[in-house]
């Protein structure tokens, strides 16, 4: 299998086109036993994946337009493999998920699906700056078909929007990005795409600021950083379940991944210099968003702005410049990747069932369905960082990793404790607790089958990786540590060698 | 002593008036006229600026000018006497058929 | 000795999930009720064994995995067994196995009895592992998941509707729990503050390197750390001004009420104090310390005016349980950490008999919580009797009852620091304390019978659970009988706490004073509402109207106070925020795209097709380029 | 002598091109742009073209004027053409502004002086035979470009305006719905 990342980027793209002639009634099946391969080969990928190396794994590199130094470039670290396993688990839950009675065109769902996560291990895979630019765009196209064609009654307007802003923020990352191979043209003399030689570049702390901000335009849109967050509800809004499920565990992670991969290790400097300027917006995410969601009526753009303000965690993680904090901002990544699926997968079960999200149409939902509340119950605690489930973990990690670099920040920052318990568990009242106002709602179903399957093995990952996190915390840890240890190395400015904290500068001072 | 800059001067004038008729004709007879008049300020520019420099490749221009006015006015005129045919008037307000 | 510590964390553990996995959805079973007492009980052996065993060899510290490990972050899942964790996990477990016990007859026609008995163990088992965390991270785990549980079980009922805080002061249980679980999170941040602040200055949470390396770190820091961690203290056991909680979730079941918010769970913020004792005895923190000891004292006075006038039988125990976590506080911030250990583990017994017992009564009363709808009791419920009138006598400080003992040795320690204001303020509200205490048991069982008016037809509680509610009488009794025993027990850890001569010169009359205060409290409550006939209690109007009686029955208009400037601003800020995000975050947004569009839509109208007036806009742009051609031939 | 040349042929031809630009009439605006191109010729020859004034003289005022005119008939001459201006102001505006521009351009000193010429005037030879000898050279391709160019031009303006010749276009009143026949179809 020396071809794995290979085959996890390019199997669900064939099998996708293979989708074309399958039949109709047997889509589903289909879907499902091509994400499960899928999934069985990253974890594959996991059971082989040498733990104690840091650097990059299973490389294939093959030129293709070799003048420019573009390149089919693919790797696995630490930092992505369990990125590109959550990818694989969440697309094949969420196909689990699906409903065949109330999706028209199941054919076509599969199909953009398989597309979709094709994109997506291939964004996380690539090390080749064009290969991950083109990723990158195409994970748009299957995303804005599967909110256009199976979303809401507005869903065309959120669709475009999604689209339109989300792609000027990448053109303008692209902008960045050839910037840099120029810059390394300049310097080297030759054309080079291949993100490991670029972060030998040595680039001076201005240019370093000003491509910052390119990249930061693309990914910041992604994450979404505030101000740059208002496609998101609308996004969720009108998205279908398995859409909002993919958006908030995979797509939103793209951002926060291409800070860790492109702007950390090529910029540092800027990246220390910035950090009052992230940790301001990041701050304003999780308060404002927190209390955004707190106003809200209904069930989903609640848990769409708490994904908002839990990427405002991550993002103060990735900027810790500590392994501390970034470890657990990448396993917050994880962590939220896992938790918001499975809350929006529950919004959609009760969507299905009632034909609304309003909470005032609900109350008194955990007497009608108690496994049901149950698993609710569990995520929300999880999504509030209980300790031994695996919310607190990364949250933990990144507030203690932060507190090294702004003590006030991590206490503004911290908050999230607070106030996130505020919406969720005002959510959870309102919805499930109290008499039964909707007599509608008295002959609701609990869970069945189905959604005990796609739902059960989140709560079984919830619990493990909270009580016994250290699987995943290793290889991340080993890569994390490698990237600070690099990032210190190319530093120029003495504050930000004094910024980041190495492991290697850790162990000289003690 | 009449040097360059009068002729420059001259066809610039006889370009903005040909400009000016361009503008504000809604005759098409009459913008074909207005571009003729533009054609031949043009032409004047070119012969002036072949005697200052003493080449003859501004008058081959000209010439070649002349020679594409020609065939426009050919095949324009053919155009007009159809629509004319068609709308029964040459004017562009009323042979516009596309609406913004 | 590891598996017996293992077998005393995880037995509630089974037993949580053994009613949770099995019969969640099954209805009463009293396999459940049966199998998880027991499961705690074996807990209880488990505990009292490894107290023998540590008495004898000292402490059992073991290592069970790694939890995480990141960067130079280590945090293990350990454990430690010594003096301080044995006497919490004793009195966690025999107070737990009585409970459950209890709970049998309590939720006896609850439909959803197997899930209480699940919850009840999942929270002994957090209880258990906070307090034998071997590290502060532990800690913190146990103490959000007793948070959870109490959430859990405070929103037990959670299908009773919300109501106006005139009717019912808490509005629902459901909302009782979120605002427990909200008001503990503040104080968490705190606590995780400190644990930030321990982790970057010290390099791990393992409470033996950090104290061993307390003493060298700067003063400031040392401060900064002891807030923080008070902080978190200050939430858990409900210290003014995050105190509103625990009036609140008295709407969880009786048993929950006896076993979290009286015996265990509110006393995990003095346990952490404890714990951290060589933190809050350096000198660089006695102003810290000074501050808990005075802030304890405060609130020991405050919940005990605030229960003088309450109606609310189980109200009124609480605020007896904060102002006695006051008292706790005073000890510890004083530096009598046994001591306050003491009173913690002696309140656990009484507080937990007086809870058990009002549920008695509630079971009796339909619910009715009301004092003025009852009285006269003492008839039909005499076991009840004995045991909340014991339970008060050693809540009221009465020899040779546990309370006198341990309360007494508290307010000796504030007269022997010298702390004149605090220790009248403790003796005093030893007086209220007294008064309130008797107040509501007389209200409750002497006097008019008052209930039969309201048609009410009382009866006393299970046999068995009477029975099984004698071993906390007996302890309340006895149990400062054993003063010294503990004491020598418990200063291997503990700093030891002696009183100086002149105090124990003194010792003889400061307890005549302390019990003459308490008499006459409860001299006072008798005369009052224990009288029948034309002595008998009744309700006076001017006393009620009066400005006094108001502020106490609206608990200082505290909550209000939350209420008006705190979840009413940020409901409204939330809502503008929401506006703000709509209107201009997402306007810009669609600013952009409507500036576009717009553009689109006047620029069309050139599309007009009419030749004459596209010439006209080709004659302009040529005109344009010849100027911008002629400008930069100027220029250039 | 050349002055006096120049501004009586700079004079007139701007009247007369004015008329052309600013008439009603389609024949007065004819007649003054035939007589316009004749001044223009007369530049021609002062600039020692005499080939272009010649080519001007026999192109202009013989062939395109006598192709207008014959269009002309075509079209109702006599009649006042009526033209809606929507702002007159503006369109003047724009014309004295380009004007403007040009003048400023123009008096504005030459810089290019040391340009070379390609095709250098030589003394002694005849303008005709110069340009003879530069058209049928370099300029032979284009040359003969523009002369199928013309031919097409001529064959399209047969095509274009003899089709229904047998139809009069003034006299008759159009019965048919004056619109495209493509247009309806595709409606």
């Amino acid at each position: 299998m020396e071809h794995i990342l290979s085959i996890l980027i390019f199997f669900p793209l064939l099998a996708g086109i293979l989708g074309f002639v399958v039949d109709k009634n047997s889509a589903k099946a289909y879907g499902i036993s091509v994400a499960a391969v899928e999934f069985l080969l990253s974890l594959w990928l996991w059971a082989s994946f040498d733990t104690t190396n840091a650097g990059m794994q299973f490389g294939e590199f093959i030129p293709l337009i070799s003048q420019f130094g573009i390149s089919y470039n693919v790797g696995v670290d630490g930092i992505s493999l369990f990125i590109v396993i959550m990818s694989a688990l969440m697309t094949l839950l969420g196909i689990i998920l699906l409903d065949e009675s109330k999706i028209a065109n199941m054919k076509n769902m599969i199909v953009s699906l398989l597309f979709l996560e094709m994109t997506m291990v291939g964004v996380f895979l690539s090390l080749d700056a064009i290969i991950f630019y083109l990723f990158w765009e195409l994970s748009l196209v299957p995303m804005l078909y599967i909110i256009g064609a199976w979303g809401g009654p507005t869903r065309v307007y959120a669709a475009v929007k999604f689209f339109l802003y989300t792609f000027a923020g990448s053109l303008v990352m692209l902008v960045g990005l050839l910037t840099i191979a120029y810059l390394y043209h300049l310097e080297a003399g030759v054309w080079t795409f291949n993100l490991l030689d670029w972060y030998q570049l040595d680039l001076s702390v201005g240019l370093q600021f000003w491509l910052f901000l390119a990249l930061f335009a693309g990914f910041a849109i992604k994450v979404p950083m505030f101000p740059f967050h208002t496609w998101l509800p609308h996004a969720h809004g009108q998205a279908p379940t398995i859409g909002s499920v993919i958006l908030a565990a995979v797509l939103l992670k793209m951002g926060t991944y291409g800070f860790v991969r492109f702007s950390l290790p090529l910029f540092p400097d800027a990246s220390v210099q910035m950090i009052p300027f992230i940790l301001t917006l990041s701050v304003i995410m999780v308060i404002y968003t927190a209390m955004v969601a707190f106003a809200q009526k209904d069930m989903k753009q609640v848990i769409a702005y708490s994904s908002v303000s839990h990427m405002g965690i991550i993002m103060i993680g990735v900027f810790a410049m500590n392994a501390e904090g970034l470890g657990g901002s990448i396993f917050l990544m994880l962590s939220h990747g896992i938790v918001s699926g499975a809350l929006f997968m529950l919004v959609g079960v009760i969507y299905e069932r009632t034909g609304t999200k309003i909470m005032s149409e609900f109350g008194g939902l955990a007497s009608i369905m108690p496994v049901y509340a149950t698993v609710f119950g569990i995520m929300l605690m999880a999504s509030v960082g209980l300790p031994l489930t695996i919310g607190f973990v990364g949250e933990f990690l990144v507030l203690l990793g932060f507190y090294e670099v702004s003590p006030l920040g991590t206490v503004l920052a911290g908050t999230t404790i607070i106030i996130g318990s505020i919406y969720m568990l005002t959510l959870f009242k309102r919805s499930f607790f109290g008499p039964v106002t909707n007599e509608k709602n008295r002959n609701l179903k609990d869970l069945n089958a189905r959604e005990l399957t796609a739902l059960l093995p989140l709560v079984a990952i919830v619990v493990w990786l909270g009580v016994y996190p250290k699987p995943v915390l290793g290889p991340i840890d080993t890569s994390v540590k490698k990237l600070l240890v690099d990032m210190e190395y190319k530093a120029r400015t003495p504050e930000a060698k004094e910024t980041i904290i190495s492991l290697q500068r850790a162990k000289e001072e003690k | 002593m009449i040097g360059i800059s009068h002729y420059l001067i001259l066809s610039g004038i006889l370009f903005s008036i040909g400009f000016m008729g361009v503008l504000r004709r809604k005759n098409l007879l009459m913008l074909f006229f207005a571009t003729e008049v533009m054609l031949n300020a043009v032409n004047i520019a070119f012969a002036a600026i072949g005697n200052y420099y003493g080449d003859l490749s501004g008058q081959m221009f000209a010439f070649f000018v002349i020679a594409v006015a020609a065939s426009e006015v050919a095949v324009g005129l053919g155009l007009l006497i159809v629509l004319y045919k068609k709308y029964g008037s040459l004017d562009l307000d009323v042979i516009a058929t596309m609406k913004g | 000795m590891e598996t017996l510590v293992y077998i005393a964390l995880f037995a509630p553990f089974v037993g949580s999930l053994f009613a949770g996995l099995f019969f969640a959805r099954s209805p009463k079973n009293i396999i459940v009720g049966i199998v998880n007492p027991a499961l705690i009980f074996i807990s209880f052996l488990a505990s009292v064994a490894l107290a023998f065993h540590v008495a004898e060899y000292g402490e059992v510290h073991i290592k069970m995995m790694d939890w995480i490990s990141v960067g130079n972050l280590n945090i293990p899942f350990g454990f430690l067994v010594d003096e301080v964790s044995v006497t919490m996990m004793v009195v966690v477990t025999l107070v737990s196995t009585v409970v459950h016990i209890y709970s049998n007859g309590y939720m006896d026609h609850d439909k959803s009895f197997n899930r209480f008995f699940s919850y009840l163990s999942a929270f002994v088992f957090s209880m258990m592992i906070l307090v034998m965390s071997d590290n502060f991270a532990g800690l913190f785990i146990g103490w959000e998941g007793v948070g959870v549980c109490s959430w859990l079980l405070i929103g037990f009922w959670y299908h009773k509707k919300d109501v106006t805080p005139d009717i019912n002061p808490a509005i629902s249980p459901s909302y009782a729990a979120n605002e427990a679980f909200i008001m503990n999170r503040i104080a968490d941040l705190g606590m995780l503050v400190g644990l930030f602040l321990i982790y970057w200055n010290v390099g791990s949470l393992q409470y033996d390197v950090v104290f061993e390396k307390l003493p060298h770190l700067a003063d400031g820091l040392l401060v900064s750390i002891a807030i923080a961690l008070f902080i978190g203290a200050m939430g858990k056991s409900a210290q003014f001004p995050l105190h509103t909680w625990l009036t609140d979730a008295m709407e969880g079941p009786t048993p929950v009420s006896a076993l979290i918010h009286a015996a265990t769970m509110v006393t995990a913020g003095v346990f952490l104090v404890i714990r951290a004792n060589p933190l809050y005895s350096l000198d660089a923190v006695a102003g810290v310390s000074y501050f808990i000891a005075a802030l304890g004292t405060f609130v020991a006075f405050y919940a005990a005016s605030m229960a003088l006038v309450n109606r609310d039988l189980k109200r009124i125990i609480a605020y007896s349980t904060l102002s006695q976590l006051g008292y706790m506080f005073a000890a510890a911030g004083l530096g009598a950490y046994w001591i306050a250990l003491f009173h913690l583990a002696a309140h656990a017994f009484f507080k937990a008999l007086l809870f058990l017992g009002a549920g008695n009564v509630m079971h009796a009363m339909d619910d009715e919580l009301d004092l003025f709808k009852m009285g006269g009791l003492k008839k039909v419920m005499r076991g009840t009797y004995i045991y909340m009138g014991v339970a008060s006598l050693a809540l009221a400080g009465i020899p040779p009852l546990a309370g006198y003992f341990s309360k007494d040795a508290i307010i000796e320690t504030a007269f022997n620091e010298g702390t004149y204001i605090l220790w009248f303020s403790l003796v005093f509200t030893a007086g209220l304390t007294a008064f309130y205490s008797f107040r509501q048991v007389f209200l409750t069982f002497e006097g008019e019978e008052r209930y039969k008016k309201y048609g009410f037809h009382p009866h006393e509680m299970y046999k068995y659970v009477l029975v099984a509610m004698s071993p906390l009488a007996i302890l309340a009794v006895v149990a400062g009988w054993f003063q010294e025993t503990f004491h020598e027990f418990i200063i291997a850890v503990l700093p030891d706490y002696e009183m100086s001569h002149h105090t124990h010169h003194n010792a003889w009359w400061l307890g005549l004073l302390v019990l003459a205060f308490a008499v006459s409290g409860i001299v006072i409550a008798y005369k009052k509402y224990a009288q029948k006939g034309e002595n008998a209690f009744k309700q006076d109007a001017e006393v009620e109207n009066g400005f006094l009686y108001k502020l106490l029955m609206n608990q200082y208009y505290v909550p209000y106070f939350y209420v008006e400037f705190i979840v009413k601003p940020y409901t409204v800020i939330s809502e503008k925020f929401w506006a703000i995000d709509k209107a201009v975050v997402d306007g810009t947004v669609d600013m952009i795209a409507k500036v576009l569009y717009r553009t689109g839509d006047k620029t069309r109208t050139m599309q007009n097709g009419n030749l004459s007036s596209y010439l006209n806009w080709m004659g302009a742009g040529a005109l344009l380029l010849i100027l911008a051609a002629a400008v930069s031939a100027v220029m250039g | 002598m050349e002055a006096i040349a120049f501004y009586v042929f700079a004079i007139s031809t701007v009247i007369l091109f004015g008329i052309t630009a600013l008439s009603k009439n389609v024949l007065y605006a004819m007649t003054s742009l035939a007589a316009g191109m004749v001044m223009i010729s007369g530049f021609f020859f002062l600039l020692g073209a005499d080939f272009l004034g010649v080519v001007q003289l026999i192109v202009y005022v013989g062939a395109v004027m006598a192709l207008y005119s014959f269009a002309m008939m075509f079209f109702d001459a006599t009649k006042d053409i009526k033209e809606k201006h929507g702002n007159p102001a503006l369109v003047f505006l724009l014309g004295g502004l380009m004007a403007l521009v040009f003048v400023v351009i123009f008096s504005a000193p030459i810089i290019g002086e040391n340009m070379e010429a390609l095709y250098p005037i030589v003394d002694g030879v005849g303008n005709a035979q110069a340009v003879g000898m530069v058209l049928f050279t370099k300029y032979l391709v284009p040359f003969e470009v523009a002369a199928i160019m013309l031919l097409v031009a001529m064959i399209a303006g047969i095509i274009l305006a003899g089709k229904k010749m047998d139809k009069s276009l003034t006299t008759t009143v159009i019965e048919e719905n004056p619109e495209d026949e493509i247009l309806k179809e595709s409606r």
